[in-house]
């Protein structure tokens, strides 16, 4: 019944970054209906795509994920009513920015899935994942992290800390 | 936090078929803080939960991580569980790997592998997570009904027969609303005074109500279970603590030939009036435009005729302010002005009506009025032009509705009804008469409705022709009517006695302006929205305001009665509770960083930001900051998104803890 | 006519027509609320130039003279199938056997003289004869359209498949035949039948 | 001997079709009911129904001469069987009519000059095959199975409509011819246009009406892999049989295929001389069709 499984030399890491209303149940229903698609796959919740900050998918591409997926209700029915309006806006301009700064914008997926589609879930994941095993490796966002650190998480250094407690 | 319990659960075998979840228990208790982990066959039963709870007192656990099945499944069973065993619900979360693993992959490494990836990003998660407690908002319960229609009223009346105080305000000298105006209803042909005015007068005495007519809402601040409203009470220039309703004022003031609107213009009023005779409250107001007085400082007949006094000219605007715990709102329809184009109006007239210059051309209302046994004509159907009885009738329907390019798309919902019954209550008065009805479909959902529209037809010989009228002119004393039946294909063409003219239902005059003071949002016809199309039909998506009627779209009696009580159970249960619980999934304001630009304002679906003011302790400000009003705020963190200084975060959603999940990979 | 425009009142509305319509047909023509789904299963639509919820609407229109002058009525094959299925009961062949019965008596506004000429010599045979002899009927057909070659090569095959026969035994009840003709034309005079 | 109060008896009116262009039908009943020995007499002296061109014109006329029949077939012991599908529908029309409708009744026995007499039950063949005789000892006294040949049951119009007269089936899915013939062991074949109408009425003044409309349900008997269409109804069979080859001109197509009355293959089955089945009498001949089926 099952396809013969193959083997890839490359098998690529997919960050999903997804509201908890549509995309996050779609997914549970693709679970409840037993579809199979590729494993390469890692769920982040959210609220709403409205929460999803640019940062996020930048993070994620330094921190080894090789495509992002961002997914979450159609337009008109997000949760929050506009929460998904915000965030198409707001992932149209970042595209273009990321389009700039040098990345493959296939690694990158934008998409609506509700709570209905299981299916096109399973879809956009084994087409994505195919899509970026292709594509190979995203090597140039680890190389450029470096010291990097994110504000919020830890004042290692005493000027900061010091700037920190100035305000 | 560093002692987290991780518990892996087989579900039986639906996630140890393909997870090894020994292996993810055992890679998971090599986290950096997890002090515990386990398997078990079935977290969520009975022993799973009390081996959690035992594990939690034993092992001093301080986060828990649950890996089973979905948290829309089961987070409420573990978060409880948890809350049992003393730990903050909040800190314990749940990795899916059923659903999304055990139930999708079917190779046992990679699932495994999976498995693990997912429950390392909840332990880092976990590790991130904050004691949470819920929201607590009291709730004063008084409600606030805007709008003296039926729908206001229905809901006044549900509400304070359930025990609690309303405040029921109208922007008339009477409440009543179109209801009042018409003459008999469809699809039963009850009057609709007589059904109508008992209910007014039910208003009027019950002591859970109080009504302020010729009032209009002059701001609303506040959320749910807490708003401020102030209402201005127009000058009546009749103190209604005095008036007796007698009536002599109206009978003796010398300004008697005032186009009467609440007739349609059909009939006349005295400059001090009631707009009909069953008004409640039934205490006359001074119409200050036209009233002599008012215009020359002479005459003053009414306060000389009044014998209790009540008259007085001095009266003032007043403002009342009301603590009310809701707010429904019934504002109600107006039909479109199907005159000339007004000017900067979005939406087109029809010229080719001739409504306004054909006297014999008039609207679904006014014909109300001329049928009505309390109408100018004491339900004499004649024509406003030479008062004849009309021999022929033509009803043309769908004027201004269903028509995109004039400006309105939408469906009126009524008309296809009340056209109907207009051809009935012809025949009833014009028995030689013929009603003549030009439509393009015939709408009749609802209970009884289809059986009456072809009562209208098959036994009332209304003669129905399909196609819509290009034209209406004056010649001689008829209206040549042109139009076309487009089953035959051929042009139609009557010349009629009185045309009437079913024109659109649109929101009232000013909606938008009420809904920017109550931050409600509306669509693009002022229309109310409410909070879900299917599952919340009644509620504003903005916490404690309801809506009722036809200020959320064309809606008929029996609809506008229904959504009424709908909207005032919806506050009863608000009022059941004496505080608000609630997720506290809320967003907060870092006042340090936060420079006050508020474009989380501009994004916030919920009006929840607010701007504060920080000031010294000398009350010198210092800065205007953002203030997320946790009692309005639904939880979708596009704020945080949004704000540049990264100085607001979603509770149990921050950044940190969603980095954390990401770096975790 | 088909195209011209129609003036609708009182008085061009020939409601009395319609009454009687309904009244030979016991059918209501008001029911009808035009879904069309009788002119979607009429085996005859593509010959008829009103189909035959068009016929229904003129009718409710008072509309008389457009049914009457066209052909529709009389390409009606009787079949039954948009009295069957009509969602409102409307007996739309019921209806068109009233509407043949109008235009027989007025003698023909119609277009149609084939179907009306077999009609006539069908029912001139009955009276005759009392029963119907089909090789008579095609003859005098034939010799009264002046098609004299219509189904001309049919003859010979069907004479020798003894499917035509040529003589007949008298009908004894044929007198009664005549009694029912004239009593009902009687009626009729006497104004007690339409 | 079977006991005599377990024969079926009954008054036949055969219609003027079967006494003309449709005489194997009539040849095919009086040999089938033999063999089944079911009584069947004809009506004395019986007139025409008026079919349709007299309902066309003048229904009063057509009510007149259905109950002066229903009137003669008294003078005849048993219900009254019909043949002919036109016939049937006429009788079973005037009989509904005039039950509910008294000023129709009181006009119609002016015609007749006689008090109505309209009570006789009016059945149709396949009535009487199906219900009086019943389906399992037409089974049992068939001696000639037809199993292999793939019938098309045609019914027309008129066998079961309008709803509510004809009472012999659902008047959009009857069965009942299905029934019937597969008593025998045919085969029935599922087919799209088993009750279009044929356009019978414009047989002699618009026969190109006819070559659309039969030509029609031949194509769809074709397409639904039938070997031979059957009828109950000698009109449908004129045009579906007689026009055939005119069809087949017309539309370029070749068909070929035998229509038989019902009671012709019924009959072969019991086991009736193919003498007296009149094949002999169908334009399209049925002996390749019925040979090949070893049923010759």
């Amino acid at each position: 019944m099952h396809a013969e499984k193959v083997k890839h030399d490359f098998e690529p890491k997919i960050v999903a970054l997804v509201c908890t209303w549509c995309t996050y149940a779609g997914a549970d229903l693709a679970g409840t209906s037993r579809m199979q698609y590729p494993p390469n796959v890692r769920v982040v919740k959210f609220p709403c795509t409205g929460r999803i900050d640019p940062v996020f998918i930048l993070r994620a591409f330094q921190k080894g994920a090789d495509g992002v997926l961002v997914s979450g209700c159609h337009p008109g029915d997000c949760h929050y009513m506009a929460g998904n309006f915000h965030a198409r806006r707001r992932f149209a301009a970042f595209r273009k920015l990321l389009e700039f700064v040098g990345v493959d914008l296939s690694r990158l997926q934008f998409s609506w899935v509700s709570a209905a589609e299981g299916g096109k879930w399973v879809e956009m994941v084994t087409e994505l994942t195919e899509r970026v095993r292709q594509l190979g490796p995203l090597t140039e966002f680890r190389e450029l992290e470096l010291a990097e650190q994110w504000s919020g998480a830890t004042l290692t250094t005493p000027e900061l800390k010091e700037a920190y407690q100035a305000i | 936090m560093s002692r987290i319990g991780v518990f892996v659960c087989h579900c039986g075998e639906n996630i140890s078929r393909t997870v090894d979840v020994e292996k993810v228990a055992a890679e998971a208790g090599r986290l950096f803080g997890v002090a515990y982990t386990c398997d078990y066959k079935y977290m969520c039963s009975d022993p799973g939960q009390n081996l959690l709870k035992k594990a939690v007192a034993e092992h001093k656990l301080e986060g828990i991580v649950v890996a089973a099945c979905s948290p829309r499944m089961h987070e409420k069973t573990f978060r409880n569980a948890a809350k049992a065993a003393g730990v903050n619900p909040f800190l314990c979360e749940m990795a899916n790997i059923r659903e999304h693993c055990s139930w999708v992959h079917e190779d046992r490494d990679e699932a495994t592998a999976k498995a693990i990836d997912i429950v390392t990003m909840m332990v880092e998660r976990v590790k991130r997570n904050k004691k949470l407690q819920p929201i607590t908002v009291p709730v004063t319960k008084k409600a606030l009904i805007i709008g003296g229609g039926i729908a206001g009223i229905q809901s006044a009346l549900d509400i304070a027969d359930s025990g609690h105080q309303v405040v029921l305000v109208e922007r008339e000298p009477s409440i009543g609303g179109h209801m009042a105006q018409l003459s008999e209803t469809f699809p039963t042909l009850d009057c609709s005074q007589c059904i109508m005015t008992p209910k007014m007068v039910d208003v009027v005495n019950h002591p859970n109500i109080t009504l302020h007519t010729y009032s209009e809402i002059e701001a609303v601040e506040g959320y749910i279970g807490n708003f401020q409203v102030k209402v201005r009470k127009k000058a009546r220039s009749v103190d209604m603590a005095k008036c007796t309703g007698c009536g002599i004022c109206m009978a003796k003031c010398p300004q008697k030939k005032i186009p009467n609107s609440f007739d349609k213009n059909l009939g006349f009023r005295p400059a001090i009036y009631v707009p009909f005779p069953q008004a409640v409250p039934n205490t006359p107001v001074i119409d200050r435009e036209n009233c002599t007085w008012f215009k020359t400082g002479k005459c003053g007949v009414c306060q000389k005729v009044c014998g209790p006094g009540a008259v007085d000219y001095t009266q003032e605007d007043e403002i009342v302010v009301e603590q009310v715990g809701a707010v429904v709102v019934a504002t109600g329809f107006q039909l479109y002005d199907i005159g000339p184009k007004p000017a900067g109006s979005p939406i087109e007239g029809y010229g080719e009506f001739g409504y306004g210059t054909i006297p014999d051309v008039i609207d679904g209302l006014t014909f109300e009025r001329l049928a009505s046994a309390s109408g100018p004509t004491g339900g004499k159907i004649v024509r406003p032009s030479d008062g004849a009885e009309p021999k022929s009738v033509v009803f043309v329907q769908c004027v201004g509705s269903r028509a995109r390019e004039k400006g309105i798309s939408y469906c009126s919902k009524i008309c296809c009804m009340y056209t109907a019954k207009h051809t009935m209550l012809y025949k009833h008065k014009v028995h030689d008469g013929q009603a003549y009805v030009f439509f393009m479909d015939a709408r009749t959902p609802g209970k009884g409705y289809d059986e009456f529209w072809r009562r209208s037809i098959e036994e009332e010989e209304a003669v129905y022709i399909r196609g819509m009228v290009s034209r209406l002119y004056q010649k001689g004393d008829k209206v040549v009517v042109m139009g076309s039946d487009v089953h035959i294909g051929v042009q139609v063409e009557i010349e009629a006695d009185l045309v009437v003219l079913a024109t659109a239902v649109q929101p009232r005059e000013g909606a938008d302006t009420l809904a920017q003071k109550l931050g409600i949002s509306y669509d693009k016809y002022h229309f109310y929205s409410e909070a879900h199309a299917k599952l919340r039909p009644v509620e504003c998506a903005t916490a404690g305001i309801y809506l009722a009627g036809a200020c959320q779209g064309p809606k008929d009696i029996p609809d506008t009665v229904s959504q009424a009580s709908a909207a005032a159970a919806k506050v009863m249960t608000l009022f059941a509770r004496n505080e608000l619980e609630r997720e506290p999934i809320v967003a907060k304001v870092n006042e340090r960083f936060c420079v006050g630009c508020l474009a989380c304002r501009k994004v916030c679906p919920y009006g929840a930001v607010e701007e504060k003011e920080i000031r010294d302790r000398n009350g010198n400000l210092i800065k205007v900051v953002a203030y997320v009003n946790p009692g309005v705020c639904g939880g979708c963190g596009t704020c945080q998104a949004t704000c540049p200084s990264k100085s607001v975060e979603l509770d149990g959603y921050t950044d940190e803890q969603i980095m954390a999940m990401i770096e975790s990979l | 006519m088909k195209h011209s425009k129609m003036t609708l009142s009182a008085e061009t509305m020939n409601l009395g027509f319609v009454k009687k319509v309904e009244q030979l047909s016991g059918s209501s023509v008001r029911r009808c609320f035009q879904c069309g789904k009788c002119s979607a299963g009429c085996p005859m639509r593509s010959f008829m130039e009103h189909p035959p919820n068009r016929i229904v609407r003129l009718l409710q229109l008072g509309q008389y003279e457009r049914v009457l002058a066209g052909r529709s009525i009389w390409y009606c094959a009787s079949c039954e199938t948009c009295t069957t299925r009509c969602p409102n009961k409307v007996d739309l062949a019921a209806i068109m056997d009233a509407l043949r019965k109008l235009s027989w008596d007025a003698q023909g506004p119609s277009k149609e003289s084939l179907v009306q000429l077999a009609n006539r010599l069908f029912i001139d045979n009955i009276r005759t004869y009392g029963r119907q002899y089909e090789m008579r009927l095609a003859a005098v057909f034939n010799l009264k359209s002046g098609k004299l070659l219509k189904d001309f090569m049919l003859g010979p095959s069907l004479f020798t498949k003894g499917k035509l026969k040529v003589f007949h035994k008298k009908n004894r009840n044929i007198g009664e035949i005549e009694r029912i003709f004239s009593r009902i034309e009687e009626l009729r005079r006497k104004g007690e039948a339409t | 001997m079977t006991p005599a109060k377990n024969i079926l008896n009954y008054s036949y009116y055969p219609g003027c079709s079967l006494h003309a262009s449709a005489k194997e039908y009539d040849e095919s009943t009086r040999g089938l009911f033999k063999a089944l020995k079911i009584g069947l007499h004809e009506v004395p002296d019986w007139l025409c129904c008026g079919a349709t061109p007299a309902h066309n014109v003048d229904e009063l006329l057509s009510l007149s001469l259905c109950a002066k029949n229903l009137e003669l077939s008294n003078k005849v012991d048993g219900d009254l069987a019909v043949a002919c599908a036109a016939c049937f529908s006429r009788l079973k029309v005037t009989q509904h009519r005039l039950a509910e409708n008294e000023e129709k009744r009181h006009q119609v026995a002016y015609a007749l000059d006689a008090p109505l007499a309209l009570d006789k039950p009016v059945k149709h063949l396949l009535e009487i095959l199906a219900a009086d005789f019943g389906l399992d000892r037409l089974a049992a006294a068939v001696q000639k199975p037809l199993s292999g040949l793939r019938v098309a049951c045609y019914y027309g119009c008129l066998l079961t409509r309008p709803p509510d007269v004809p009472e012999l089936d659902d008047c959009e899915d009857p069965s009942i011819m299905e029934r019937v013939i597969g008593a025998t062991g045919a085969e029935t074949v599922s087919w799209s246009h088993r009750m279009e109408c044929c356009g019978a009425n414009f047989t002699l003044s618009r026969p190109g009406v006819v070559l659309k409309l039969s030509g029609e349900i031949l194509a769809s008997a074709k397409r639904g892999g039938a070997d031979c269409i059957m009828v109950a109804c000698p009109l449908c069979h004129g045009n579906l049989d007689i026009r055939q080859k005119e069809i087949e001109e017309a539309s370029g197509r070749h068909y070929g295929m035998p229509v038989f009355y019902m009671t012709q293959l019924l009959a072969l089955a019991a086991g009736v001389s193919t003498s007296k089945l009149g094949f002999g009498s169908m334009m399209v001949s049925p002996e390749p069709l019925l040979k090949a089926k070893n049923l010759l």
